[in-house]
């Protein structure tokens, strides 16, 4: 039961991860594709995470994933501020539809 | 035991990614791909049933390395960003010919010995390893039964760090002006790194871990420090990094990095009084180890941080 | 316990102990660079003197690291040839550190980090030549390239970066070859340690490794065509560390080779492959000496003359396996009295910079006035190069000849002739120079002349080690493949 | 194909790779990159040959000989990259001069 509900939990997140891989792939410039690469990384890597959990069935396990979740979280977020803000400083405008 | 689909991706998409980024004609690209080559590597060791090696590999081996590798590319001449090519000529096809051959040849050889190869040591370390004074297999090895080898390591890591600053550029901070976002993170993350290198030094006694990876979890907390409080920036209050930066330097940053290399030497001789050169007394071996990673990994955490400030100190102003 | 047992057991401890503490030290606090730098260049060398002795007396000696016997625990020996090498790079090492004193005082004092590196090659090199364990070689390896690297950078300027640069991305790539070829040791045979490989290794395994650790090493110690590295990083160093790295870093790489291809390689392998390392070696005994006698500059020239004599060591290592305990002594008398000469050679060469502010060949006329001590060292240490009766360079090529000329080997007796003239043609010009009539300019002498004694007390060893050689030659036996063959014709 | 064969066959792979591009890239940049690429094929072959299995832990002995080589890596990884940026700065090129001037 457990199992299953972490399979789908777990196939959720690599189907986002998909999705911003896609972005980043095909988005026209800096701020969409950070945009798409952020949301994988926290809700992808979140709903991985609670997969992983529900397999092993561990509390301590699952506390170690919370634990990596948080900090990929923080790390992503203040990275992705980082990059749009040097870029922002280096003058790189915004996309806009013709 | 016969390798499936997903073995064939790894190691595939290993030797693509690393002839991609050996040849490729843009420089910063190739710097890039080099750290993803490292967490590749990582994913293989884990595969390869080797967890101590995938910590040391994605801390060191893409962590560090890449982060100096990045540094430096951010200090390379103008000139230098460029300039790309390939030597040509007899010599450079000649050296291709021959290093071809001795690929063919290698894994001929390798294919031979899949089938008929010695057991290795592992049966003598499980043997062994109630004597050891510790539980985890690896650092039995690394820090009794070849500690030789790792004491002159750390050698070695001292030497290197000697010598990068010895090129100048030993002064902590990059003085670039930084993000606030980024010093709040830094302020929570600091000391985190610092328990987890904590944790992983006691851990390594029965499980993956110990000196090497507390030490680069050390030198990643020193880093992102360094990144953020650079010495007589801006008007924020003083505080315990940037009092222990200025603590660590001259003598006290030299005692630093020399006090791992130093206690496993003064180990080493002392124990010679009893018996062979680090030959641990019944008994001792677990509290020998353990004095001997804590000093370990301070010093390699001060080690990888001179070198990293080595090789990316003196940048001119510019965000991080 | 009777002295004889305490060295026994103490023997790891004195040849790293004084050395790696000092250099850490010497780290610490700079400022007793100097004094640790001086003190434990000498303890190494009462050690290393000790040691001989007790070698000489009571046989080869070994250490099981960390208590754990080999496979599982590294082992360390200390047989005749280990010790001969332990002992030139004792001698080496101290004459240098009382070299550097005068010569860095020229320029006022050692730049910062000379003494740590300098202890801490010290300790590499005698860590490399005991131990008998293919990884911690490799480590021992990098722990001499990152020193001797360190040691090229000092010399300052664009030129000795550029050269210490270049060593190094050859040396790491020359360690990785070695490094892969004990990986397929260990997964093929499961240990690293020498001994043991030596009576479990065969199959095409063993050569693929031998072959791998042979290329690596033929990189280190830059034989011909991989001697590129060679002449800038030796010629552009200061002077007491082109007498370390020109005396016996290379020379360590040929240690291995030796060790490696006499007690691993079966015969049948030996033969096949050594042939190879005999034409490189005739190539650079001939080509080294050719630049050598077009080089404008006296440090190139030395430089250049090493390229020419490790080829006689290479020459000689395809004699070995059947001629046996005449080439084993010959080669071991050769790198001990290269090793002096050769150190020689390069601290009288740092002398007259010093003195006369230049070295260009063309400009040394009156040398002989002007510094006679010094020229007296480059005329024993010609006598040792050339191969004068009765220094140890005569006596290690009269074995190599006595071993050629046994196995019918005549090209190895043409090559090693060649050698002889040409090395006396190269030190000639040298010698000529000096003594022709002539003002070197230059500032007053006096400065450096302290430095002159250690040089010619290393070159007046290399001469004298002919006289002691047949004991030499009988002591590098000791623990050798070797041990109790007789010496052929030892005596000239 | 064992799993064994399989990622030694890809370390001597990269190893090779790794020399050649240390001979033919100009460079420095790509010539350190091309040391640990190198160097990491290496490692694979040391912890190929050591796979014992069915997810049994790898030999401990050659685990430890790479952490080992892995530092050293580090090591010298860092000294060439520093002595590459001083080469720079005083010759404003990324590349070693051309050495047959020596004389």
């Amino acid at each position: 039961m457990f199992d299953a509900l972490g399979l789908i939990f777990a196939a959720a997140g690599v189907a986002l991860f998909v999705a911003g891989t896609a972005g980043l792939l095909r988005f026209p410039d800096l701020y969409t594709r950070l945009h798409a690469l952020t949301k994988a990384d926290t809700l992808g890597l979140g709903l991985v995470c609670v997969g992983a959990a529900l397999h092993w069935g561990d509390p301590l396990i699952a506390l170690k994933l919370g634990l990596i979740w948080l900090l990929v979280m923080a790390s992503s977020t203040v990275l992705a501020h980082l990059i749009a803000r040097a870029a922002r400083r280096d003058g790189v405008r915004p996309w806009e539809a013709e | 035991m016969t390798a499936s689909a997903l073995d064939f991706v790894l190691a595939g998409g290993l030797v693509a990614l690393g002839a991609v980024l050996l040849f490729s004609h843009d420089l910063f690209r190739s710097l890039v791909l080099f750290v993803v080559y490292g967490l590749l590597m990582a994913v293989v060791w884990v595969r390869l049933g080797a967890p101590d090696l995938a910590l040391a590999e994605a801390a060191v081996g893409a962590g560090v390395t890449g982060a100096l590798m990045l540094a430096a590319w951010h200090r390379l001449p103008a000139a230098g960003r460029r300039a790309e090519g390939v030597v040509s000529g007899p010599w450079a096809l000649l050296s291709g010919v021959a290093l071809a051959g001795v690929a063919a040849a290698l894994i001929g050889v390798l294919a031979g010995l899949d089938a008929q190869r010695e057991g290795g040591l592992q049966q003598q370390v499980l043997a062994r390893l109630p004597e050891s004074g510790v539980e985890s297999p690896v650092t039995a090895v690394l820090l009794n039964f070849r500690g030789y080898d790792t004491f002159l390591e750390l050698g070695v890591l001292l030497l290197a760090a000697l010598l990068v600053r010895l090129g100048g550029g030993a002064d902590f901070g990059l003085g670039a002006k930084s993000s606030s976002v980024l010093r709040g993170l830094a302020d929570w993350l600091a000391p985190l790194l610092v328990l987890t290198a904590g944790y992983l030094l006691w851990r390594g006694g029965h499980a993956p871990g110990g000196a090497f990876q507390a030490g680069a979890l050390l030198a990643g907390a020193g880093i992102l420090l360094a990144l953020v409080y650079p010495p007589g920036a801006d008007g924020r209050p003083a505080g315990g990094p940037r009092a222990f930066a200025r603590w660590t330097q001259g003598l006290r940053l030299r005692g630093l990095l020399s006090a791992g290399f130093l206690v496993f030497l003064g180990v080493a001789l002392a124990l010679l009084v009893g018996g062979n050169l680090l030959q641990y007394p019944a008994g001792w071996a677990g509290a020998l180890i353990l004095l001997i990673e804590a000093a370990a990994a301070l010093s390699i955490g001060a080690a990888l941080l001179v070198l990293f400030m080595g090789v990316a100190g003196g940048r001119e102003a510019g965000a991080p | 316990m009777n002295p004889g047992d305490w060295l026994a057991h103490w023997w790891p401890g004195l040849l790293l102990g004084p050395a790696l503490l000092g250099g850490a030290l010497a780290f610490v606090w700079p400022r007793l660079g100097f004094a640790l730098g001086q003190g434990v260049a000498l303890l190494n060398a009462l050690a290393a003197v000790l040691l001989v002795w007790r070698v000489a007396v009571g046989g080869p000696l070994a250490h099981a690291a960390g208590g754990w016997p080999a496979p599982l625990g590294i082992g360390l020996r200390l047989d005749g040839l280990a010790v001969l090498m332990v002992l030139a790079a004792a001698l080496v090492a101290w004459a240098g550190a009382l070299n550097a004193r005068s010569y860095f005082r020229a320029h006022g004092q050692a730049p910062e980090g000379f003494w740590p590196l300098w202890l801490f090659l010290m300790a590499a090199l005698n860590g490399l030549f005991i131990s008998a364990d293919l990884f911690n070689l490799y480590v021992m390896l990098e722990l001499t390239g990152l020193a001797a690297v360190g040691l090229v950078v000092l010399g300052g300027g664009t030129d000795s970066l550029a050269a210490a640069l270049r060593y190094l991305l050859v040396g790491l790539g020359g360690s990785l070859c070695y490094l892969l070829g004990v990986g397929l040791m260990y997964g093929a045979y499961g240990t690293v340690d020498l001994p043991l490989l030596a009576s479990q290794a065969s199959g095409p395994a063993l050569g693929a490794a031998l072959a791998l650790m042979t290329a690596g090493l033929f990189f280190k110690a830059g034989i011909f065509p991989f001697h590129f590295w060679l002449p800038p990083a030796h010629g552009g160093a200061p002077a007491p560390v082109s007498a370390m790295l020109s005396a016996l870093v290379v020379e360590a790489a040929f240690y291995l080779l030796m060790r490696l291809w006499l007690e691993l390689a079966p015969l049948s392998l030996a033969e096949l492959a050594l042939p190879v390392s005999g034409v490189l070696g005739s190539a650079a005994v001939v080509w080294g000496a050719v630049n050598a006698l077009r080089a404008e500059r006296l440090k190139l020239m030395i430089a250049y003359s090493t390229v020419s004599q490790l080829g006689y060591l290479f020459l000689a290592l395809p004699l070995m396996p059947l001629a046996g305990a005449a080439i084993w002594s010959g080669a071991a008398l050769l790198v001990l009295s290269h090793a002096l000469a050769k150190g020689a050679l390069f601290l009288g060469a740092g002398t007259v910079l010093n003195v006369v502010g230049h070295d260009r060949i063309r400009g040394l006329n009156g040398l002989a006035q002007r510094l006679p001590l010094t020229v007296a060292v480059f005329v024993l240490a010609a006598v040792s190069l050339i191969g004068l009766p009765p220094s140890g360079g005569f006596l290690a090529k009269w074995l190599l000849l006595n071993g050629a000329i046994a196995q019918g080997q005549w090209w190895a007796v043409a090559v090693l002739l060649v050698g002889s003239v040409l090395a006396g043609a190269y030190m000639f010009r040298v010698l000529g120079r000096c003594f022709t009539y002539g003002h070197t300019g230059g500032r007053e002498p006096g400065v450096a002349l302290a430095a002159q004694w250690p040089a010619f007390g290393l070159a007046a060893a290399a001469v004298a080690l002919g006289l002691a050689g047949s004991w030499v030659g009988a002591l590098a036996l000791a623990g050798s493949p070797f041990e109790g063959d007789a010496l052929l014709g030892v005596a000239p | 194909m064992t799993l064994s064969l399989l990622y030694a066959s890809a370390g001597v792979l990269l190893f090779c790779l790794g020399l050649f591009a240390l001979a033919v890239r100009p460079h420095l940049l790509h010539k350190i990159l091309a040391l640990n690429v190198a160097g990491a094929g290496a490692f694979l072959v040391y912890l190929g040959l050591a796979y014992r299995g069915g997810g049994a832990a790898a030999d401990p002995a050659p685990q430890a000989m790479v952490l080992t080589g892995i530092v050293v890596a580090v090591s010298t990884t860092a000294l060439a990259l520093a002595l590459a940026l001083r080469l720079g700065r005083a010759t404003g090129r990324m590349e070693l001069p051309d050495g047959s001037a020596d004389r």
